[in-house]
């Protein structure tokens, strides 16, 4: 089985091809035009010249209905659920088990997408429960399964793991290994490099939209992949700078806000990357809206500058200080519809305004600096958020809350879905920004970043703080030890 | 209790002798308005827009279809009929200030609200159009004339009288209105109130219910009211000529026919099968057609200049002479009760 | 098709992953109930005051009374959960009256002037329908203009003539099965109907998939615009449906229709629970909130309330029942 | 948001209203005359004041569509607390005005607080206000308003009539509002993403209560003026002006979803409404005609300036 492809624009002249059995991992950085060769193949755009071949006959793919037909799964970036509707029906959308008479089996729903949650581990998951109510992990897990549910013969995964934590990888990796044994295609694409390395069978790089190399992946190693993907060698990935540690910016004590966040307290201080570990659904998210005032605590005490504050809205914590770049970009970081420059200025409007009026001048050149500062690929600043590449699109947020000059700036999976190139780079600029004196929490699923960026890392599990580590004891297995303890107080 | 009639304007009310007595009328001198400027238009064809309270139901076609009827039968009259497709004020105040400002030479109305209406219509006035009004009035400054299709105590006595002999004189009743604020129907409610405390003090009245312009919700509105009541409701009063049909036949589908009487105002087409089925005894209107037509024949008058302030009559083609009353008003005649002998020689 | 995978689970399921009964009930139909319980409470408490609230006929005026309604809510409730939504359904059912009744006058079949505005109901909304799938004109943009074009045209066209002499044998909600007046059986049956096919076929619940995120319906392989046209063309054949019913329940037609009936159509389903947002109610919900409005109209003639504060009553019960839901929902999650 | 496109709609509805212009008027010669227009301007003033506001609200993504009762309501309690509690009439008239304010408050204070969808809402109210308007004026209409209060409605500045002076003065302040403050920015924000707008530290609910708030006042300002008009108070007032409103708005290219929009759009939308109704009547065409003629326009120019901006864009 080959499957040839040309496109433009946004891609040129890409050729790609997958055989059963093989994972074929597609590599680029953020913008290469990797999703929108995945939605090619899968039907959702068609292709302004090319061709598409399955097992050696031409297709033509007019909706992603005739792609699932030809044996095409696909886990998209975007996550495309159905907020409304229950997990069971999500996963089996548009593809029912029926009973005679045509009637959807509500029963052989339910008990079929058990089955699958249950070889992803998943128990937690209600197979009843609104998709709208889970957190963005737990729908990526649904993706998935909706993914699998298909029995597709190539499947694709545009960044699956891209807001899994380590040991949801492990799995997700050995669901995928056993696919590959039986004879299923798996074009498989992520930025995290350990995974390539641990998986796939070939890789292939795009760049700008071009088509750069493909590779067994013997032949290759990390550094030359990643210098084919960004066009130059990247020295290190995690460049942990050395910043004076001041005093104390933040200390939260005893904080409460409903089963995720109890009972934490911490301190964090000036110049300082305070990392937060958990698995998913460990409350981190919960713990970082509470301090940003998304979900004002129930009790507890935040202490900002010595001075003891009750934060009960974003704005609130703006005004005192307080940044945060959240998880789901896409929903909560960025305007889509808007320019860039409208973006980087919403949270500092006031501070590009003469009375009610904006300055579009000074907003303008600010914006122009923050896309150069952060090195933003776009045509311009007028150019609307939602056209970006997902890196990109993260760097403008982050670009947004960096014109606040924040004293806390609170990351909360800074680089999902970030290219290499643009991952160091993000953490080149968390790396300045720390030596200005700002004090950094950053929540990660990641664990190498976790680990190569935090001066401590803060390990939560089941909404509770069970471990404080600092750099130098900070261990994988240290770490994931404490990750997992408090098991019991996690169940949904 | 909820029987009160409390809406309406606060005029006072002038009920009638409960005989036949005819009521004596104080002369009044003319109080309506009079355009200023009006060029001669005496034998000259006429243009003129009618402008009824809405489009759309069977009354104003009525109406329209007498105007029509007198232009033709004039020969010097171009008239045609425009209007709002909701009982809107505003929409009708918008249609008239677009024929002043199009230049008609006469313009005839049928008000949604008397007092609404008339900076427009004082409007027309100034810029010389002749304006007449049908059916339901606007202040008298306002326009020249108004031709009244039967006085609000004329109306409200014979649909009494009517409830009366059929329920007998202690019976209850109810009414279906369209709404409160409807000025006609507002005044004739206060007007039956009056006289059925001055002639049928034994009668009783039970309710008032609304119904705005819609046929089922009459329907449905009837209905609760002879759930309600049971065997203690008589007889309902419809106000309009969509009410009261639906009202006779909430009261057909109910098989109540010939338990609970329904009187009311109505065009005779409506009501022709619940006539004939016995249903309903005796429905009371004026003629529409010949209101129209007496509407036309009155603006072409004034604009002739043969009726003038202080006139007491008017001749109006072939309903004969028309008698002034209220300074400035034309009187139509006697409403005309449709019954099961006559009902089937009216078309409208 | 068996899954594909079958990883031994690291730990054994956990049983007993289902809520109860109950609360899934709650969580499936919560407004449903919360409507039902204002119905059933209204009755309890205007019954106490006066006993005929609840004699037959009554419930007979309550239920059939405003059938047509209920009817044109099922298709407005697919079209809202759809995403969409149409403000042109009260003119529409005014232009399908007209030519049922005049077909029926002339001397077509019965069942001819019965079809009729079936068939013209879903022509007229098709073309809605590909105005908003294709042209991606939104559904209140075109309906608004619909509206409009009907409204006018019926006037034109019409001038406003009533139509009377209707033939006996055309009056169907006048009539009754097994006891039961026509338009009850109607509501009941097409609400059922309708209930059924959203919950257990795949077209209907691709409706709720589209009106809960259209882009990812279009992933998933939904003809979004095909089902669009398609939810609109249904929606108009209820729309001919409680013409029907509309129609022959007098021995006239009014050639005017009741005035903002397109917003009591919506309110119905919309109190009924279907989100206006799209992907969420049931049809079910708007049957029963046209009832609860029925019962308000009627209670409130039999409380005595005045008739000048009917209106206000009815808003405050409506905005009650809204509060109501979202304390509810807040209460949930 | 796309400055480009919004342009080209704008572009496109001003060129079709000169063009209605010039058509209507050959139709008639006393179309096109400074008295004319101007008095159309006088007819279409609570319209415009209410499809101001109803801009804002639908730029936000919400919409409101008790403004028609809360006009109704307001008429009645100028006339009520003027004549039945005796209040001078100018303090009648502003008491009026702060009811109305308070009722879009409440509407702003429904949807914001208890997170119920504005169109549900503002449903509710539509049916509250009137019901209100209803009970409080028990049917009866106010009249007889000493004569300068006429001079509002019926009366004319400078030549002009008093009420456009008003709307004029209304439409350029939102417009400056909405194209060049920070709270404009925070009207398209939250119209294009409310969640992101959350995030960002935009106070959502203060500016959306603070829009219906201002929906209510414009829509009773529009009741006192109406009420200057018409000489008289009546509790149908107003009664569908709310779609009148919305299908300004929406034919001036604000989008129903939310994030785009301009006044310069409603007020070209209003005009040609406008024009098209008055000028069509002059040339001889009923009021249905005009009706479905509005209704046509409405859907072409929106299908129109959809493919002009799919064939600009791709
Ligand atoms: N809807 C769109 N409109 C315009 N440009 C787009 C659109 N979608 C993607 N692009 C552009 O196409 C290019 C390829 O984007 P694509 O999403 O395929 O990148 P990617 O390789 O998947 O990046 P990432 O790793 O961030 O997901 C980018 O430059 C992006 O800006
Ligand atoms: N909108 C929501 N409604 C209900 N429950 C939610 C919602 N969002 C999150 N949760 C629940 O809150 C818990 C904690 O979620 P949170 O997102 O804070 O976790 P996390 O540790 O940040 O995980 P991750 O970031 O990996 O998703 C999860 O169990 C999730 O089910
Ligand atoms: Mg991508
Ligand atoms: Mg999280």
């Amino acid at each position: 089985m080959s499957k040839s492809f040309v496109g433009v624009k946004a891609l040129k002249d890409v050729s790609f091809d997958v055989r059963p059995g093989e994972v074929h991992a597609l590599l680029g950085e953020n913008g290469a035009g990797k999703s929108t060769l995945i939605k090619m193949m899968s039907g959702l755009y068609s292709p302004d010249a090319g061709t598409i071949t399955v097992d050696g006959k031409d297709m033509k793919f007019a909706s992603t209905r005739d792609a699932s037909a030809a044996g095409i799964a696909t886990v998209y970036q975007e996550l495309l659920l159905f907020p409304e509707l229950t997990v069971a029906e999500n996963v089996f959308l548009g593809n029912y088990p029926r009973r005679p008479g045509g009637w959807i089996d509500w029963a052989e729903v339910r008990a079929r997408t058990r089955a699958l949650l249950d070889q992803l581990d998943t128990f937690d998951l209600d197979v009843d429960a609104k998709v709208l109510t889970l957190s963005v992990a737990q729908r990526q897990r649904v993706e998935i399964t909706k993914a699998l549910s298909k029995n597709a013969r190539i499947l694709i995964m545009d960044e699956p793991t891209a807001s899994l934590v380590e040991s949801d990888v492990q799995r997700l990796m050995a669901v995928v290994r056993q696919l590959r044994e039986r004879g299923v295609g798996i074009v498989y694409v992520s930025h995290r490099m350990p995974e390539i390395f641990a998986l796939a069978d070939r890789v292939t790089v795009l760049r700008d939209g071009g088509y750069v190399a493909t590779r067994d992946i013997g032949e290759v190693d990390e550094a030359q992949l990643v210098s084919m993907m960004v066009g130059r060698p990247i020295d290190s990935l995690f460049p942990k700078a050395d910043a004076k540690i001041g005093d104390t910016v933040l200390e939260v004590k005893n904080l409460n806000h409903g089963r995720h966040v109890q009972d934490i307290s911490f301190s964090l201080r000036r110049g300082e990357i305070l990392g937060v570990a958990g698995l998913v659904g460990s409350g981190r998210t919960e713990l970082a809206l509470t301090l940003f005032g998304m979900t004002p605590a129930t009790s507890g005490e935040i202490v900002l500058e010595g001075r003891t504050v009750a934060i009960t809205s974003p704005r609130q914590a703006r005004d005192l200080g307080i940044a945060y770049v959240p998880e789901d970009r896409g929903q909560q970081g960025l305007v889509k519809q808007m320019a860039i420059r409208k973006n980087v200025s919403m949270a500092s409007i006031e501070r590009f305004s003469a009375g009610i009026f904006i300055k579009a001048g000074a907003e303008a050149q600010r914006a122009l600096d923050a896309v150069k500062r952060l090195s933003v690929r776009c045509r311009n600043i007028a150019q609307p958020v939602g056209e970006l590449s997902g890196g990109n699109q993260q760097k403008v947020v982050i670009a947004k809350w960096l014109e606040t000059n924040p004293k806390v700036l609170i990351l909360d999976e800074p680089t999902r879905g970030v290219d290499v190139g643009a991952k160091a780079e993000i953490h080149t600029i968390m790396g300045e920004l720390v030596k200005q004196g700002v004090a950094i929490l950053m929540i990660s699923s990641e664990l190498p970043e976790v680990l190569g960026m935090s001066d401590r890392v803060l390990v939560i599990s089941g909404g509770r703080l069970t471990g404080e580590i600092d750099r130098a004891d900070a261990t994988p297995e240290r770490v994931g030890m404490a990750m997992t303890a408090h098991q019991s107080g996690e169940a949904a | 209790q909820s029987a009160a009639w409390t809406g309406g304007d606060d005029l006072p009310t002038n009920p009638l002798a409960c005989d036949a007595t005819p009521a004596t009328v104080a002369a009044k001198p003319y109080d309506g308005g009079s355009p200023t400027n009006a060029p001669d238009r005496k034998g000259k064809t006429l243009k003129v827009v009618d402008v009824p309270k809405l489009v759309g139901i069977g009354y104003f076609n009525a109406t329209s279809k007498g105007i029509a009827d007198a232009a033709k039968e004039i020969g010097t009259m171009d008239a045609k009929t425009d209007g709002p497709s909701k009982a809107n004020i505003d929409d009708q105040i918008t249609l008239i200030d677009n024929y002043i400002t199009s230049g008609v030479d006469g313009i005839l109305f049928a008000a949604n609200d008397p007092v609404a209406i008339a900076p427009v219509l004082k409007k027309a006035l100034a810029a010389g159009i002749n304006v007449v009004g049908y059916d339901a009035n606007s202040t008298p400054d306002a326009r020249q004339w108004f031709v009244n299709q039967a006085e609000f105590n004329g109306i409200a006595k014979a649909m009494v009288d009517s409830m009366a002999k059929e329920t007998g004189e202690d019976g209850a009743f109810a009414i279906v209105t369209s709404t409160f604020t409807t000025p006609n129907q507002a005044r004739w409610i206060a007007e039956m109130a009056a006289y059925q405390a001055k002639c049928h003090p034994k009668m009783k009245w039970l309710e008032t219910v609304e119904a705005q312009e819609d046929n089922i919700l009459s329907f449905n509105q009837t209905n609760t009211l002879l759930n309600k009541y049971g065997d203690e409701l008589k007889g309902v009063f419809g106000m309009t000529s969509v009410a009261t049909p639906a009202a006779a036949d909430a009261v057909t589908q109910a098989n109540k026919c010939g338990k609970v009487a329904v009187v009311g105002l109505a065009t005779p087409n409506a009501m022709k099968p619940y006539v004939a089925a016995d249903c309903v005894k005796s429905v009371v209107l004026w003629n529409p057609v010949d209101l129209g037509y007496a509407a036309a024949h009155v603006l072409r008058a004034v604009a002739d200049g043969t009726l003038a302030p202080g006139a007491t009559s008017v001749k109006a083609g072939k309903l004969g002479d028309l008698s002034v009353i209220n300074g400035s008003e034309i009187l139509l005649g006697a409403p005309t009760v449709f019954t099961k002998d006559n009902i089937n020689n009216f078309d409208f | 098709m068996s899954a594909v995978v079958d990883l031994p689970p690291t730990r054994p399921a956990s049983g007993a992953q289902r809520p109860g009964f109950f609360r899934r009930l709650f969580a499936d139909y919560g407004q449903e109930l919360v409507v039902l319980a204002a119905v059933v409470a209204l009755f309890i408490v205007v019954t106490m005051v006066n006993p005929r609230f609840i004699s037959a006929n009554n419930l007979t005026t309550i239920f059939s009374g405003n059938a047509y309604i209920a009817v044109a809510a099922i298709g407005m409730a697919m079209v809202i959960i759809t995403g969409h939504i149409d403000v042109s359904v009260g003119a529409l059912i005014g232009v399908l009256a007209t030519i049922s009744g005049t077909l029926a006058v002339a001397g077509y079949p019965i069942w001819i002037a019965w079809l009729a505005p079936v068939l013209v109901g879903m022509a007229v909304n098709a073309c809605i329908g590909g105005l908003v799938a294709y042209a991606r004109i939104p559904s209140i943009v075109v309906t608004l203009g619909a509206l409009s074009i009907m409204r006018g045209g019926l006037i034109s066209v019409t001038g406003g003539t009533w139509i009377t002499n209707l033939p006996p044998s055309f009056l169907i909600a006048q009539k009754s099965v097994l006891g039961l007046p026509v338009p009850l059986v109607v509501m009941v049956v097409l609400t059922v109907l309708a209930a059924l096919w959203m919950r257990y076929s795949a077209f209907g619940r691709s409706l709720y998939a589209i009106g809960g995120n259209a882009e990812a319906a279009l992933a998933t392989g939904i003809p979004v615009e095909r089902r669009t046209v398609a939810v609109f063309v249904i929606h108009g054949a209820f729309a001919g449906l409680a013409t029907i019913l509309f129609a022959t329940q007098l021995q006239v037609i009014q050639s005017t229709v009741p005035p903002n009936l397109e917003l009591t159509v919506i309110t119905a389903a919309v109190i009924g629970g279907v989100s206006i947002l799209g992907g969420s109610g049931t049809v079910i919900g708007s049957t029963l909130a046209t009832i609860l409005f029925a019962t308000i109209g009627s209670a409130l003639i039999f409380v005595n309330v005045s008739a000048y504060w009917l209106r206000a009553v009815i808003g405050l019960l409506i905005l009650a029942t809204v509060l109501a839901d979202m304390l509810r929902r807040r209460g949930r999650i | 948001m796309n400055w480009k496109s919004l342009l080209r709609h704008e572009t496109f509805l001003a060129l079709l209203l000169v063009v209605v212009l010039i058509v209507l008027s050959f139709q008639s010669d006393r179309f096109f005359t400074v008295s004319n227009l101007l008095n159309q301007g006088r007819l279409m003033t609570e319209i415009g004041l209410i499809a101001i506001a109803m801009t804002f609200v639908i730029a936000t993504g919400g919409i409101d569509l008790s403004v028609g009762s809360i006009l109704g309501l307001t008429a009645i309690l100028t006339g009520v607390f003027w004549q039945n509690i005796g209040m001078p009439l100018p303090l009648a008239a502003i008491a009026a005005i702060a009811v109305g304010t308070l009722a879009g408050f409440a509407n702003g204070a429904i949807i914001t607080r208890f997170n119920v969808p504005p169109l549900i809402a503002t449903l509710a109210t539509l049916a509250l206000y009137r019901g209100l308007a209803e009970g409080i004026s028990q049917a009866r209409s106010v009249r007889g308003y000493p004569d300068w209060f006429y001079v509002l409605g019926q009366g004319e500045v400078l030549g002009v009539p008093t009420q456009l002076w008003i709307l004029a003065a209304a439409a350029i302040i939102a417009s400056i509002i909405l194209a060049y403050t920070r709270w404009g920015r925070t009207v398209y924000a939250i119209g294009s993403n409310e969640v992101a707008s959350r995030f960002s530290g935009l106070s959502v609910e203060k500016t959306k209560l603070a829009l219906y708030t201002a929906s209510g006042f414009a829509a009773a300002v529009a009741g006192v003026i109406f009420v200057s008009r018409v000489s008289t108070t009546r509790s149908d007032m107003g009664t569908g002006i709310e779609l009148d409103a919305i299908t300004a708005v929406v034919l001036g290219g604000t989008s129903i979803f939310g994030g785009r929009g301009t006044i310069a759009g409603t007020m070209i939308g209003l005009c040609l409404i406008q024009a098209l109704k008055n000028g069509l009547s002059l040339a001889g065409v009923k009021g249905d005609g005009t009706i479905m003629l509005i209704g046509a326009v409405l859907i072409l120019a929106i299908l129109a300036s959809n493919l002009f901006e799919r064939s600009g864009t791709r």
